[in-house]
C-alpha cells in the first residue's frame, strides 16, 4: 500500500533504496553528511536541506561523503568516476553554482559517449537544487534547467510529485547517461504523494498526462505543474477544462504527448519558471508550431518570469514567480482567442 | 604577532575601531533576534565573533579602496562604513534598502563606499577584486582591494587562481581568509588539506602571514602593513584570521557539528569586544567609560534602525523590472 | 569612402579606434599579444587566430596583456574593474570555455546592477569565438549563446558582416551593461564587405534586413545569415522571394522587426547554428506563435543542427552544420504548406 | 634524482620503453608532414620532444591504471597503449578511427586501455582523474590515475582545487606538470607566479619532486615512487617534467615567441631519444643495432599506418545523429 509522503522524503527514500542495491552507487557533496572533520555530530546536516540525512550513517563514509567547496572536483570526481565502474551520485547544492563546474557537465560528461565513439559510458547522477520562493534572491533562487537542456548528451529530470521524484532518481541512477536531477527547493514539503515503498523506475521521456481536459492544453514543469492544476481548478469553475501535461523529463521530451493534447485541444500555454528567453516555454511552444501548427486554434502563450534576475523583497520575488492567477489569464486569452 | 602599530593608533581612531566593531555586533544580534521573532526574510549568515577581521583590515581603507565580501557580508559592509540603517531595509527587502529590496542579506553592496557586495558564491569575489585591484594599478590610484573569503572558499578553484593572477600581475590586492573553523558543517582542518591556509602562499608568490582574529591589534596590524606593500607596488598578500564564529552557519543552524560549550567558551574567553576593550584600557588608551558611552550609542542607533526598517517603504511593482539594462 | 574588408579587420580596427577614443579601456585574455615573458617577439600571436594582433605594440603592456590561462580571473578581472572605472574588453579565446568561468558572468557581472537596486555599472565587454566549420571538434565548435541570452542582464552580440562587426563592437565597449561579443570564427574570413574607416556605433536591438521578400522571412544568426542568403538565390531562382532579419543582437532582441516581417509574409523559418534544444531559433519561433499567430499561414520551421556534439570528421561536421540547401527545403516547405 | 631504478629494469622493458618513445616521435613526425601537406583537418598539437614524460610514467601502468590527457595527447595515448592504426585513422576522421572519427586529435580515447581521453579544456583533465582515483580507492582495486597538466594549466582554477581535494581524500593519483616552458605563446616563468610548479605541492599536502624532462630515467624514477605511494594508500604526488617541445604550440604556429635557435638546440642536445640511447648503450644495457632495429620496425609501422589511415572508410550519414545517449 502505497503511504503519502513528501518530496524530501520521497528523494531521501530512493537514495537509501539504490544504495542498497548497488553496491557501486557513492555519494558526495558539500555537507551532504555534514561534520567532516568537526568535533560534533558526522551528520548533522544530512545536506543543506536535509535530504541525504542518515545516508552516512547507514552506508559509511566511504559511500557518503562530504567534501570540500569545490564544485569543479566534485563533479569531475562523480564524473570520471563514472567512467570507472561506479555509479556516483553529486550533489551540486543549488544550480545557481553551475557556474563554477558547468565544463565538467557540458564540455566533459554530455560529449564522451558521442565524442568517444560510443565507447564511454558515464553513469552519473547530479542532483541540484531549482527554484525560487524561499526569499533566496538572485543567486540562490534560479532554475537554469534551460541551459543543461540545451546541451546534448545530459538528460534533464525535473520532478513535480514525490512518487515522480522517488521513480525518476532511481531510474537516474540506473541509467548509463548524465542525468541532472532537478529538485525544487519548495517542493520539498510542499507536495506530499503516494509513494510505494518498495523501489520502482519512472521512465525517461514520458510525460505524465496529471489532468485531462478538452479545451487547453497546459505544459507545465515542476513547481509549475502545481500552479497550473490550481488554475485549472479555478478555470473548471468557469466552465473551461485543461489538459496538463508534466513531461517529467525536459531532455528527452516527450514530444508526442504534448503534441497529441494540442492536437486535440488545440490550444497551447506552456508555463516555465526559467527566466523566459530560450527556455524550455519557447522551446514547447516552437515546437508546437512547428509540428502541430495545423492543429492550432490560438496563439500559443508563454507563461514565464520577466526577464530580470530573481528579486529578494517577498512582494517582488512574488510577483516574478508564475502564479496560478497568470496562468488562468493566459488560458483565458487562448480560449477566447477570436482570428 | 608584529609589534603594535595599532596600539599607536589615535584616542579618535580607537574608538572608531570599537565602535564599528559594537555596531556589527548589535546589528547581528539584533538580526538574529529579529530572524528569530519571523521578521526577517530569505537566507542569513551573522558575523558576531568575527568583528575584529573586518574592522582591523577596513581601519586602513578609504572609500576609494574596495572590498569584496562573501554571503557572511554584514560586518564588511559595516566595516567599509555602508549605512546600517540602509543595510536594515535591505535586509527587510524594504525599497529604502540599501539595494532597493532587491539583494537582501547576502547581496548587500554600495559601489561609492567601495563595498563590492556580498556574494552567494563562494569564490565569487576573489576574481572581482582582482579588477577592482587592476583599476586601480591601471589608473594609478594608489588604491587596493581586498577580498574577504571563508576557510571554505579558500578551497575553491577560482580563489586559487585568482592568488596566482594577482601575483603574476603584482596587484594591490589582499587576500583575507577568515579561517572560522568551518565551512557550513565542514572542519576547516579537514577541508584545508595543507592544514593552515597561511602554508598557501609560497605556492602563489606572495607573502602570508596568520594572525589571531579575536584580536584586532593583531589583524590590524598585518592588514596595515599588507595594505602598505601593496599601495607601494609591492603586490598582493595572503593574511590568514583564525577564529570563530559565535552562531551557526546561517540562521537555523543547530550546530550539532560543534563541540559542546564551543560556543559558550568563545564568547566568554575570546570575544573581540571584550578582548580590544581590555587591551586599550589596560594599556591607558581609552577608559571604561568612554567605551560604554559607544556602546550605549549604538545601541541607541539599532533601536532606531530596526524601527526604521519595520516601518520602511516596500517596493513597487515597477521595481520588478527596472534595473536589468541600462536605458538610454 | 568605404573599403572593403574582413570581419577580422574591422574588428582589429574597431579595438584600435575605441583605445585610441577612451583611455579607460584595457584588453586582456590569454595571448592577445602572445610572447608575454618569452624570449622572442612580445606580439608573436595577437590572439589565437590574430584578431588583437598590433594592439599592444601600440597601447603597451599597460593595456593590452596576456594572462594566465585562468578563466575566471581574467573575466573577474574583467568585470571588476568594470565596476571600478575601467572599460575593459576580455576575451575568453573561445566561447567553449565558458564552463570554467561562466559564474563571473551570469552571477556576477549579468546581475549586478539589478541585485545592487540599480547602483551598479559594469561596462564590459567579453569577445569569444564561435561555431563550427573547422573540424575543431566538440569542444571548440560550440555557439552557446543561447545560454547567454537565457540570462538576464547581459546583452548577446552575433555579427554576421564586417561592417557590423566594428560598429556592434564599438557600441559594445560603450555600452554600460555587460555585453558577450560573439565572434564566429569562420567568417573572421570568409566574410568581405564595406566598413567606413572612421568609428560608428551600430545601435543593439535594431535587426537588419538583410534581404526583402514577400513569400517568407528567414531569421538567422551569425554565420546563417549567409547560408540563408545563398538559399534565397536559389529560390529566388523558383520564384520565391525571401526576407532576410539578421538580429545582429539576440539580447535585446528587436522583436518589433521580425514580426513586422512575419506579418508581412506570414511564413517563418529561423535558422541557428546552436543546438537544437532551448535555442534562438525556438525563441523566436515561440515568438511568433504567440504575437504573430494571426499572420501565422504555415508552420514556423526550424534549420538547427541535430541534438549532438559537434563531430570531427570532414563530412560529419558538414552535415551538423545548417546548410543553404536545408534551410531552401525547410522554406520550400513552409511556403508550399497547405493547410 | 633519485638512485637509478629505471636502470635496472630488464632489457625488454627497456627496449619497450624506447620503441614506445620513438613511435611517439615518428607518429608526431608524420603528422606533422601529413599535416603540412594538407592531408589532416583539425587543431593539432604535437608532443616530440616530451616523450619521455608519457612513457617514463606509463611505463608503470597497466590498462586498469588510468590517464587524463590535454589537448597534446598523441604521446600520452601512445604511452598509455592505445592503438596506433586507431590514432591514425581518426586524426583523419575515418569511422575505423579510435573514436569513430567523432573526436579526432584532441580527443583521442580508449577507456579500454585506461586512457580517458585528450582534452580541449585546459583545466579539464585534473578533476576527472580524481573520479578515476576515487573509484579505485572505493572499489579497493589497487589501481592509480595519472592527470598530466602544461605549464599553462597548471594556473587553471580546477587543476589547483584538484589537488587540494586529492590530497584531503588521500586519492591514488599523481599530478604531472609538462613545463615545456610555453602555453601557447606564453612563457612559463611568466604565469606561474611562484616559479617552478613543484613548489606549489606544500601548499596541497602533498609531496612533490622535479624532474629532467629530457630524460626518461629521471621521469621514470620519480613516476615509480609516486605511483607505488598511491598504490599503497600514500595518496597524491606532484611531479613537475621540465623540458620543451620541439614544434609549435599546435600545427601552424611560426613560434616567433621562441629564442633564436631554441628549438635546433634543443633537437642536437636534448633529445630524449639520442638521450635515452646514450645511456643504455654506455651502461652496456643494450646496444645500438636493438635500438636500430626498433626503429626500422617503427618506421615500418608507421608507413603502414599513414597508408591504412589515407585509405580508411569515411563516416556514414547515421554516424552523425548515433551514440549521443544510450539506448535501451
Ligand atoms: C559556489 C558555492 N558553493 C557552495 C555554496 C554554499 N555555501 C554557502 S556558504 C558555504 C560555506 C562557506 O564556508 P566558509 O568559506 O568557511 O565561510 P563561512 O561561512 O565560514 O564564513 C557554502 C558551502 C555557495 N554559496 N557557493
Ligand atoms: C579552458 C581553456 N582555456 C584556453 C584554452 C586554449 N589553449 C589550448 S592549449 C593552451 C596552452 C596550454 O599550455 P600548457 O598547459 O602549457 O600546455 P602545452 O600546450 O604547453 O602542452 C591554451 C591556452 C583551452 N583549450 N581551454
Ligand atoms: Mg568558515
Ligand atoms: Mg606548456
Amino acid at each position: 500500500m502505497a503511504r503519502v509522503i513528501s518530496m524530501r522524503k520521497a528523494i531521501n527514500e530512493a537514495l537509501f533504496q539504490v544504495m542498497e542495491e548497488d553496491p557501486t552507487v557513492i555519494l558526495l557533496g558539500e555537507d551532504i553528511a555534514g561534520g567532516e572533520g568537526s568535533p560534533g555530530d558526522d551528520d548533522a546536516w544530512g545536506g543543506d536541506m536535509g535530504i541525504t540525512k542518515g545516508l552516512q550513517p547507514r552506508f559509511g563514509k566511504e559511500r557518503v561523503m562530504d567534501t570540500p567547496i569545490s564544485e569543479s572536483a566534485i563533479i569531475g570526481t562523480a564524473v570520471g568516476a563514472a567512467t570507472s565502474g561506479l555509479r556516483p551520485v553529486a550533489e551540486l547544492m543549488f544550480v545557481d553554482f553551475m557556474g563554477v563546474c558547468f565544463d565538467q557537465i557540458m564540455n566533459q560528461a554530455a560529449k564522451f559517449r558521442y565524442m568517444f565513439g560510443g565507447k564511454a559510458r558515464t553513469p552519473v547522477v547530479i542532483r541540484t537544487q531549482i527554484g525560487a520562493g524561499y526569499n533566496a534572491a538572485a543567486q540562490h533562487s534560479q532554475c537554469l534547467y534551460p541551459v543543461f537542456a540545451h546541451i546534448p548528451g545530459i538528460k534533464c529530470v525535473v520532478p513535480s510529485s514525490a512518487y515522480d521524484a522517488k521513480g525518476l532518481l532511481i531510474q537516474a541512477v540506473r541509467d548509463d547517461d548524465p542525468v541532472i536531477f532537478f529538485e525544487h527547493k519548495v517542493l520539498y514539503d510542499e507536495v506530499r504523494d503516494d509513494v510505494p515503498e518498495e523501489m520502482y523506475a519512472v521512465p525517461f521521456g514520458e510525460a505524465n498526462i496529471v489532468r485531462e481536459g478538452s479545451d487547453c492544453t497546459i505544459v507545465a514543469i515542476a513547481r509549475m505543474v502545481h500552479k497550473a492544476g490550481e488554475a485549472a481548478e479555478a478555470l473548471a469553475g468557469e466552465g473551461v477544462e485543461c489538459e496538463i501535461v508534466d513531461p517529467r523529463t525536459i531532455s528527452p521530451l516527450d514530444e508526442d504527448a504534448i503534441l497529441e493534447s494540442v492536437e486535440q485541444t488545440g490550444r497551447l500555454v506552456v508555463v516555465d519558471e526559467a527566466y523566459p528567453r530560450c527556455n524550455m516555454a519557447a522551446d514547447i511552444a516552437a515546437l508546437a508550431a512547428r509540428e502541430a501548427f495545423g492543429a492550432l486554434r490560438a496563439p500559443v502563450r508563454t507563461v514565464s518570469p520577466p526577464h530580470t534576475p530573481v528579486p529578494f523583497a517577498p512582494e517582488l520575488e512574488a510577483a516574478f514567480i508564475p502564479s496560478a492567477g497568470k496562468i488562468a489569464d493566459a488560458v483565458r486569452r487562448t480560449v477566447g482567442y477570436a482570428a | 604577532m608584529t609589534a603594535g602599530r595599532g596600539m599607536q593608533l589615535s584616542r579618535e581612531r580607537l574608538l572608531e575601531a570599537y565602535r564599528s566593531m559594537r555596531t556589527i555586533r548589535d546589528f547581528e544580534e539584533r538580526v538574529h533576534e529579529e530572524f528569530e521573532a519571523g521578521n526577517l526574510p530569505g537566507f542569513v549568515h551573522l558575523y558576531a565573533g568575527e568583528e575584529a577581521s573586518a574592522v582591523g583590515v577596513c581601519s586602513h581603507l578609504d572609500d576609494g579602496d574596495r572590498i569584496c565580501s562573501t554571503h557572511r557580508g554584514h560586518g564588511h559592509s559595516i566595516a567599509k562604513g555602508c549605512d546600517v540603517e540602509g543595510m536594515w531595509k535591505e535586509l527587510h527587502g524594504s525599497s529604502e534598502g540599501l539595494c532597493g529590496g532587491k539583494g537582501g542579506s547576502m547581496h548587500v553592496a554600495d559601489l561609492s563606499k567601495g563595498m563590492m557586495g556580498a556574494n552567494g558564491i563562494v569564490g565569487g569575489g576573489p576574481p572581482l577584486a582582482l579588477g577592482a585591484a587592476m583599476a586601480a594599478k591601471t589608473l594609478k590610484t594608489g588604491k587596493v582591494a581586498v577580498t574577504f573569503t571563508g576557510d571554505g572558499g579558500s578551497n575553491q578553484g577560482t580563489t586559487f587562481e585568482s592568488m596566482n593572477f594577482a601575483s603574476v600581475f603584482r596587484l594591490p590586492v589582499l587576500f583575507v581568509f577568515e579561517n572560522n573553523g568551518y565551512a557550513e558543517a565542514t572542519s576547516s582542518s579537514w577541508s584545508v588539506a595543507c592544514g593552515d591556509i597561511v602554508n598557501r602562499a609560497p605556492a602563489f608568490g606572495m607573502p602570508g602571514t596568520q594572525v589571531d582574529g579575536f584580536d584586532f591589534f593583531s589583524v590590524h596590524d598585518a592588514a596595515g602593513e599588507a595594505v602598505e606593500r601593496a599601495r607601494s607596488g609591492g603586490g598582493p598578500t595572503l593574511i590568514e584570521v583564525r577564529f570563530g564564529r559565535f552562531y551557526g552557519h546561517h540562521e537555523g543552524d543547530n550546530q550539532s557539528y560543534r563541540a559542546a560549550g564551543e560556543v559558550d567558551a568563545l564568547r566568554r574567553d575570546r570575544d573581540c569586544l571584550k578582548i580590544f576593550r581590555r587591551r586599550v584600557t589596560e594599556a591607558g588608551l581609552l577608559d571604561d567609560a568612554g567605551l560604554d558611552a559607544v556602546d550605549a550609542d549604538v545601541a541607541g542607533l539599532m533601536d532606531r534602525c530596526v524601527e526604521a526598517a519595520r516601518a520602511a517603504p516596500r517596493p513597487t511593482p515597477d521595481q520588478l523590472t527596472a534595473d536589468v539594462y541600462v536605458s538610454y
